[in-house]
């Protein structure tokens, strides 16, 4: 029986779902250029030229509109289609004259054309209340939310350059949005609140123990029984200990919510790769369509459009302008929270005369 | 489509605006009974402001450690059809790339076992089948392997690799990703499906240093395609661009991190010595300028979301490898990492915040590898220097 | 001068080369007993690499808890008259000026009470009166205070504050160096006296962002000058330096760290607001522009030698201060500085330990300083915000 | 009797001591020049002209030299001169006729003028075996050998900037060499020697354990008595216990030595401050004239005089051509000795493609 389970076969080759075009230059090809937003050509050294059409998507995607875009993808590629790292849908075209149909067509059925080049692309986002146990928001109906409102940054490449926004719904950062032009990050701010009674029976107390990165949590006996306290000035709602252990509580409804950091980047281009800097330390939940986060955003963009120089991301940009001057611009008053206290903080102090008076 | 009767007013809010709904999606397959209870349980998560999931007892395939997440309702008698509400990584096949035959076959499978419920796809890049039960984990298990697909990783083990679409389209590709990514995916099946390791270790492979899956940011062991030679240049095209308007002093000269380009009005020049290989004046004119003809690729280490020593981005190791075809050296360096980390490295500890504990040259090392002043930003500015080791050697 | 019957061959390899030497200096004062044994003995250390002077029981002058270190030879029947060889840190006048009379006095004094030797001066700006005997402090110091000058600090005390000369002869000066560095000297007598801090705590006093004292390296407090308003620019200089052979673009313009700077061929325009004041411009077309007239300093707090924790360069704390006669905001500071320090430091624990230690913000609010950007390099980049507090004054 | 002590009384005022000319434009200076090597004049705005000569000293001055010195500004200055932060002497001349007497017979008497511009100054340094107990090396001989060499950088300006060398005998770094171009450290490498029988008698166990950074030493008792124990491997040799209990002689002939940093700098001027960084981390103590240190030294001097553009500290030129190839040039070989491995050590990881091949 055993013996007839077909494992560790691993993905499918992806050479079986090359398009024709690509298994011909693959490896050769000599230039692109964006056509217009959404819209790519990828020229060979042969001559032959690739068209892209890339249309934004939620991500979470029901089998019925798969099933549409295979559609689309039968009538206007051939049968091929491919996704990105940021979740859009590519649809891979040799005819160029399938392009504004297909763009009609995805459009139609709600899914815009857009994502390429000095824009917004999608942002890349993971579970919240939608899947996850640990979620200190939602996640989707944040970044709907966001993605509504830079919508226009999506469908015309008018900013100085890329501009990447993550979200992650808790300091897992599932989304890796550490490395951000703008991320939006949910936070717990409390310790979790410890089910005593369910705790011996869930979760080894050593391992527990173990998992907080501050020691914030020692063994203690509670009505007799084997269980662990947290030392509350310690913890940091990291939420570790809750994911080891279910029995600690880290999701509280009245002190959960959103942080916005900035200036992150991951290429290697022009300025090495940079962490995102916490800005707003806290925005409350506000469901569905969380108003504080989306203003928030859209102010940060629109200073950055104002003011940095082509090519420049948000992280150079606040580099060039200094971070007194990025608070004032984005109307952020600056917290104490913002100041580091982990680990490195001593290398965050300013250490040197360079002020702009 | 039988939404009607469900009473979800927040998220219709949701449904309103330009950018595609995840709400509307949902609803799309709302025939679907455990469809329906996400919407329900959901809306609900919208009332109190709090996840209503609750993590719990493993679930999975038989003889596989990883691949799937067990989730459970944690008001199963309000919301019965997502008491249980497991999710599943496919893992996808490199660079994202389907043909409209393998994603019908997909929706059919995840039609019968799920919910009809993706995520295209999870952010290390599976697909992510959202929400099916415990019963249903095997069949739908042998039905995808049946039709050529496999689960991803989940645990602490090799989590499943991913790649930039590479040089299937992308001219900057400094070496095969699509095939690097198959190959190490292949190569460590069981790795991948049976969690051994002290935590998670991922791979992810860019063509070049813009690296379009950001895996200087996210992955264990990062493969970012370089080139060591000259940079192509094509002078004619140089001058259409500054025709057409590039400002190639500002938008180029100036941006160079090592200011290593210089431009006469006519044609540019470039110290190639002293090029990082950054790519931004490559991405300013691709019609121009293209990477080097002596092509391989950096393997930097380590990096990692900030959980629990904060967020690290990955450390190079090996300056310049060249990518042939089977991967060796990439095999035995990842194989070493994971003999040292393996039997030293502490639960919960990747091997970024190992290799900091252990200090980078102890690491080297072990592993092997020559200390290169490639591997560091600058040397120690503090003089806490361990010298005993070399002494007693002296000694010796 | 006696110095024939020295055996001292190795030391005698120092009086070669075109340097001054301090074995010459040695020698001149060999007529002394004690500096004859000091060139004895160093010898010996010449010989097996090894210093031969220990530390040990408090020595020092009646009511002061420093400015006498206690200094012993290992090897006392050898060198007899170096048994004892303390040395003492007088504290020297502001800007290191004497007049002749004043220097004649000063060794009139320690040729009567000690070896002859000097070092003009110590790292910390003090004179140092290099070894004498446990017997000879109490007269020494009645001579000195006679004379007008008084002990420096060594312990767990305020050092001897220095400054760089400042108005006294610089045309950047922002404030007054020598009046603050003297002013606050005087103002903090006692404790300069009288050990009472958990570490030692050093002043530092530059007029302007070159930092001729090096105080941002080597300060708990240091002073830095610094302006508000334009760089003060005269135009034809700027020409006449041009004509000179200063390659403005490039030697001026491309070196200012914010770029703020241009030149046109004839002129240069600077964008003051994006000045950072680095001074570098002014630095090298010193007759062509100058400070702006809104002049005072920037206060940074906590640099420090790498003992225990690592070298510190010191911390932003006040921006701009203006430098009134008087300086007591200056003072204010210290004063709250010490307190929380003083209370919560730990033994042999520099503030600037104690600042990383509590937390940067915490400290400020302690000591009632409101934070702002200019304080720090960048934001946190790791999610571990500690936001208890803050709630709790929302539930109050 | 007590009551007829002199105390506090702080140093005299300097104003006694400044020249006429100096109170007179007291903090109106307008600009200065460099006349020579050595030789500045600084003009008042009232059209004063104050000369400097600043001539080299070994900082270790017998009074028959500072008398001399007193002689010489009697004849020439009115009385009137200064030291410096880097511990040369300044003869403050109103009368610009004086300068070259002045010169000539200051040379005369030993000590050069020089050290003013882009050129070496006097190396900022400790006391080494002439007075403290816990010097890794001599520093004056160090300095004097190394200043011989140097020399001809003093009495010139002909490098690219200012070099800052600085010396320190043992990492407490009294120096503060941890800011300077090049800086030359005398370290120890093994773990203090215990001397248990003096230990009880002269140190309190629990402030000598406490004295470690690393958590190196343990209480023990020893024969009876109450002492303490190293744990070696944990033990970095920074003799802080020495300092702080004599019992525990850090001290070692053999294994005593010197190392070399490059690259720091003080001023904000154009870059922030910076620390020096590790290069050689060992060379043997050579006494009398410690060759090693001086051959690297110099070699470091050549490449960067060569190699810097003007204006260029070291620091700066480094951070230009990058480590790689200071390395390189210099022809120092890459010890693993210099990978930080202290607390912010990841900090100093490369995490960046940007590489030059
Ligand atoms: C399709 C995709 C790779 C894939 O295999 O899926 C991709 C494709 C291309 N990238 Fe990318 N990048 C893709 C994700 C990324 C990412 C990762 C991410 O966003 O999470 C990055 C790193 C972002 C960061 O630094 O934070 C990335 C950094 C770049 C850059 C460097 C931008 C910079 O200046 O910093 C370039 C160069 C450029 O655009 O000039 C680039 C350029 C390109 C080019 C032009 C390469 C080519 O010749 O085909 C492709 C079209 C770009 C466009 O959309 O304008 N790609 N690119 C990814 C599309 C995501 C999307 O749907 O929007
Ligand atoms: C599904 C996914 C988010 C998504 O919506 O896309 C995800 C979901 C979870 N992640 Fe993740 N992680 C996912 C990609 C990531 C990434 C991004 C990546 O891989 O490129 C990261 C950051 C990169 C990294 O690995 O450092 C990430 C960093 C974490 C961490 C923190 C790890 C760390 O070392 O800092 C945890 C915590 C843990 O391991 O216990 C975590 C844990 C979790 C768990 C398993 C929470 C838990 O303990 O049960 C989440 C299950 C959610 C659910 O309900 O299904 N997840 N997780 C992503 C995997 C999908 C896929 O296979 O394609
Ligand atoms: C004499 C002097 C060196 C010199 O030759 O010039 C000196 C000499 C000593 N220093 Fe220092 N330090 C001297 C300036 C410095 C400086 C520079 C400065 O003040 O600008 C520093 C670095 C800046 C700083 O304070 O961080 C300095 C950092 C230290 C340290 C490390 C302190 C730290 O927090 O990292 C120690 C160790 C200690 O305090 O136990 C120390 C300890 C010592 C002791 C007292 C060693 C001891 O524990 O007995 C030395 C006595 C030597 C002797 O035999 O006389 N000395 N010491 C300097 C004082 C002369 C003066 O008053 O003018
Ligand atoms: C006399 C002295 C101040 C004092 O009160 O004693 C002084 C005096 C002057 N300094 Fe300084 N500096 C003095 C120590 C310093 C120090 C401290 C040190 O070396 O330990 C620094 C910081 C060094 C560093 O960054 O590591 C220092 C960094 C500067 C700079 C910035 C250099 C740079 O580009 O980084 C300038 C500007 C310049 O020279 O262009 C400067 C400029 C000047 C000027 C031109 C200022 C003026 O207008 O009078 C003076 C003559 C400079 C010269 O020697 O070429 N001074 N200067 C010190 C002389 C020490 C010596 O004997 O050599
Ligand atoms: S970021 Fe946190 S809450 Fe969101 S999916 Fe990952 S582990 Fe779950
Ligand atoms: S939330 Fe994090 S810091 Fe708080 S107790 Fe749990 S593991 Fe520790
Ligand atoms: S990482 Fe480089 S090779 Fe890969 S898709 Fe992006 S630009 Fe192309
Ligand atoms: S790739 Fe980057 S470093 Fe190289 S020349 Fe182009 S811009 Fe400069
Ligand atoms: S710090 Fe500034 S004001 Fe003071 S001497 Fe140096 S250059 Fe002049
Ligand atoms: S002082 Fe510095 S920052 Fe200001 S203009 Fe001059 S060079 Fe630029
Ligand atoms: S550096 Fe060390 S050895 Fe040298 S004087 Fe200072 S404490 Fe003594
Ligand atoms: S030398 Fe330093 S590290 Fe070693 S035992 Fe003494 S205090 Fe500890």
């Amino acid at each position: 029986m055993v013996t007839q389970r077909i494992t560790d076969i691993g993905p499918p080759d992806y050479r079986q779902f090359l398009p024709p075009i690509v298994k011909a230059n693959y490896g050769k090809w000599k230039y692109h250029e964006i056509l217009q937003p959404g819209v790519m050509v990828h020229v060979a050294e042969s001559g032959d030229k690739l068209f892209t059409v890339r249309a934004g998507s939620p991500r979470l995607l029901s089998i019925v509109t798969i099933r549409k875009f295979a559609d689309l993808a039968d009538k206007y590629t051939g049968g091929h289609l491919r996704w990105t790292s940021r979740n859009n849908v590519e649809f891979l075209l040799t005819d160029e004259a399938n392009i504004e149909p297909l763009k009609k067509e995805l459009q139609e059925y709600g899914f815009p054309v857009g994502g390429t080049g000095n824009g917004i692309s999608n942002i890349v986002h993971t579970q919240g209340w939608v899947h996850c146990h640990s979620s200190a928001t939602d996640a989707s109906g944040v970044v709907k939310a966001i993605m509504d409102e830079v919508y226009p940054h999506f469908t015309s490449m008018d900013l100085p350059a890329k501009l990447r926004i993550a979200f992650a719904c808790c300091l897992n950062m599932c989304g890796a949005v550490h490395c951000s032009d703008i991320a939006v990050l949910g936070i717990h701010r409390t310790a979790p609140t410890i089910n005593h009674d369910d705790l011996p029976k869930m979760c080894e107390v050593p391992t527990l123990v173990s998992s907080c990165p501050t020691g914030a949590i020692r063994p203690a006996t509670v009505d007799g029984k084997a269980s662990v306290e947290v030392e509350k000035e310690q913890c940091m709602y990291c939420g570790n200990c809750y994911t080891v252990c279910p029995a600690m509580q880290i999701n509280n409804a009245e002190t959960d919510g959103i942080s916005i950091w900035v200036g992150g980047k991951v290429s290697n281009a022009r300025s090495k790769p940079m962490f995102s800097k916490l800005v707003i330390p806290f925005i409350p939940n506000e469901p569905p369509r969380w108003p504080g986060v989306v203003d928030a955003v859209k102010k940060i963009i629109e200073v950055y459009a104002a003011g940095a120089r082509k090519h420049e991301r948000m992280g150079e940009w606040i580099e060039r302008i200094g971070w007194p001057k990025f608070f004032e611009l984005a109307e952020i008053p600056f917290s104490p929270l913002v100041i580091d206290d982990f680990k490195h903080a001593g290398e965050t102090y300013n250490r040197t005369t360079q002020i702009r008076h | 489509m039988a939404t009607k009767d469900l009473k979800i007013p927040l998220l219709e809010e949701l449904e309103k605006g330009p950018w595609p709904s995840f709400v509307t999606e949902i609803k799309k397959s709302a025939d679907n009974p455990m469809a329906r209870d996400t919407l329900r349980q959901l809306e609900k998560s919208y009332e109190d402001k709090i996840s209503h999931w609750k993590h719990g007892g493993l679930v999975g395939v038989m003889g596989y450690g990883g691949g799937v997440i067990g989730r459970y309702s944690d008001s199963p008698e309000e919301f019965p059809e997502v008491k249980e509400f497991h999710t599943y990584r496919v893992n996808q096949p490199s660079g994202w790339f389907y043909n409209t035959e393998a994603l019908r076959t997909l929706c059919d499978i995840w039609e019968k076992h799920g919910s009809g419920l993706t995520n295209m796809h999870g952010s290390t890049g599976d697909m992510i089948f959202l929400g099916s039960t415990t019963e249903a984990i095997e069949p739908c298990f042998a039905d995808l392997t049946e039709a050529g697909f496999d689960l991803g990783g989940s645990g602490s083990d090799v989590r499943t690799p991913s790649c930039c679409v590479g040089p299937g389209r992308c001219e900057w590709a400094c070496y095969d990703t699509l095939d690097a990514c198959y190959d190490i995916t292949q190569e460590f099946q069981d790795e991948l499906h049976r969690p051994a390791f002290p935590y998670k270790f991922k791979f992810k492979f860019s063509g070049c240093p813009n690296d379009c899956v950001a895996s200087i940011a996210r992955s264990d062991m990062s493969v970012i395609g370089t080139w060591k030679d000259n940079i192509q240049i094509n002078q004619d095209e140089v001058a259409n661009y500054a025709k057409n308007g590039v400002d190639i002093e500002a938008e180029i000269c100036e941006l160079c991190p090592t200011k290593c380009i210089s431009w006469n009005g006519k044609t540019i020049s470039i110290d190639n010595s002293n090029c990082v290989k950054c790519m931004h004046c490559i991405n300013v004119m691709p019609k121009a300028l293209s990477p080097g003809k002596e092509r391989g690729a950096t393997i930097l280490i380590g990096a990692k979301a900030p959980i629990i020593g904060g967020a690290l981005l990955a450390t190079v190791f090996v300056p310049f490898l060249e990518m042939e075809e089977g991967y060796e050296d990439l095999k035995e360096l990842a194989e070493a990492l994971w003999d040292f980390w393996g039997e030293y490295g502490k639960n919960r500890e990747r091997i970024g915040e190992f290799i900091q504990r252990v200090g980078l040259a102890n690491f080297l090392d072990e592993i092997g590898l020559e200390p290169i002043p490639e591997m560091i930003a600058h040397p120690r500015t503090n003089p806490y220097i361990f010298f005993e080791d070399e002494l007693e050697e002296e000694d010796e």
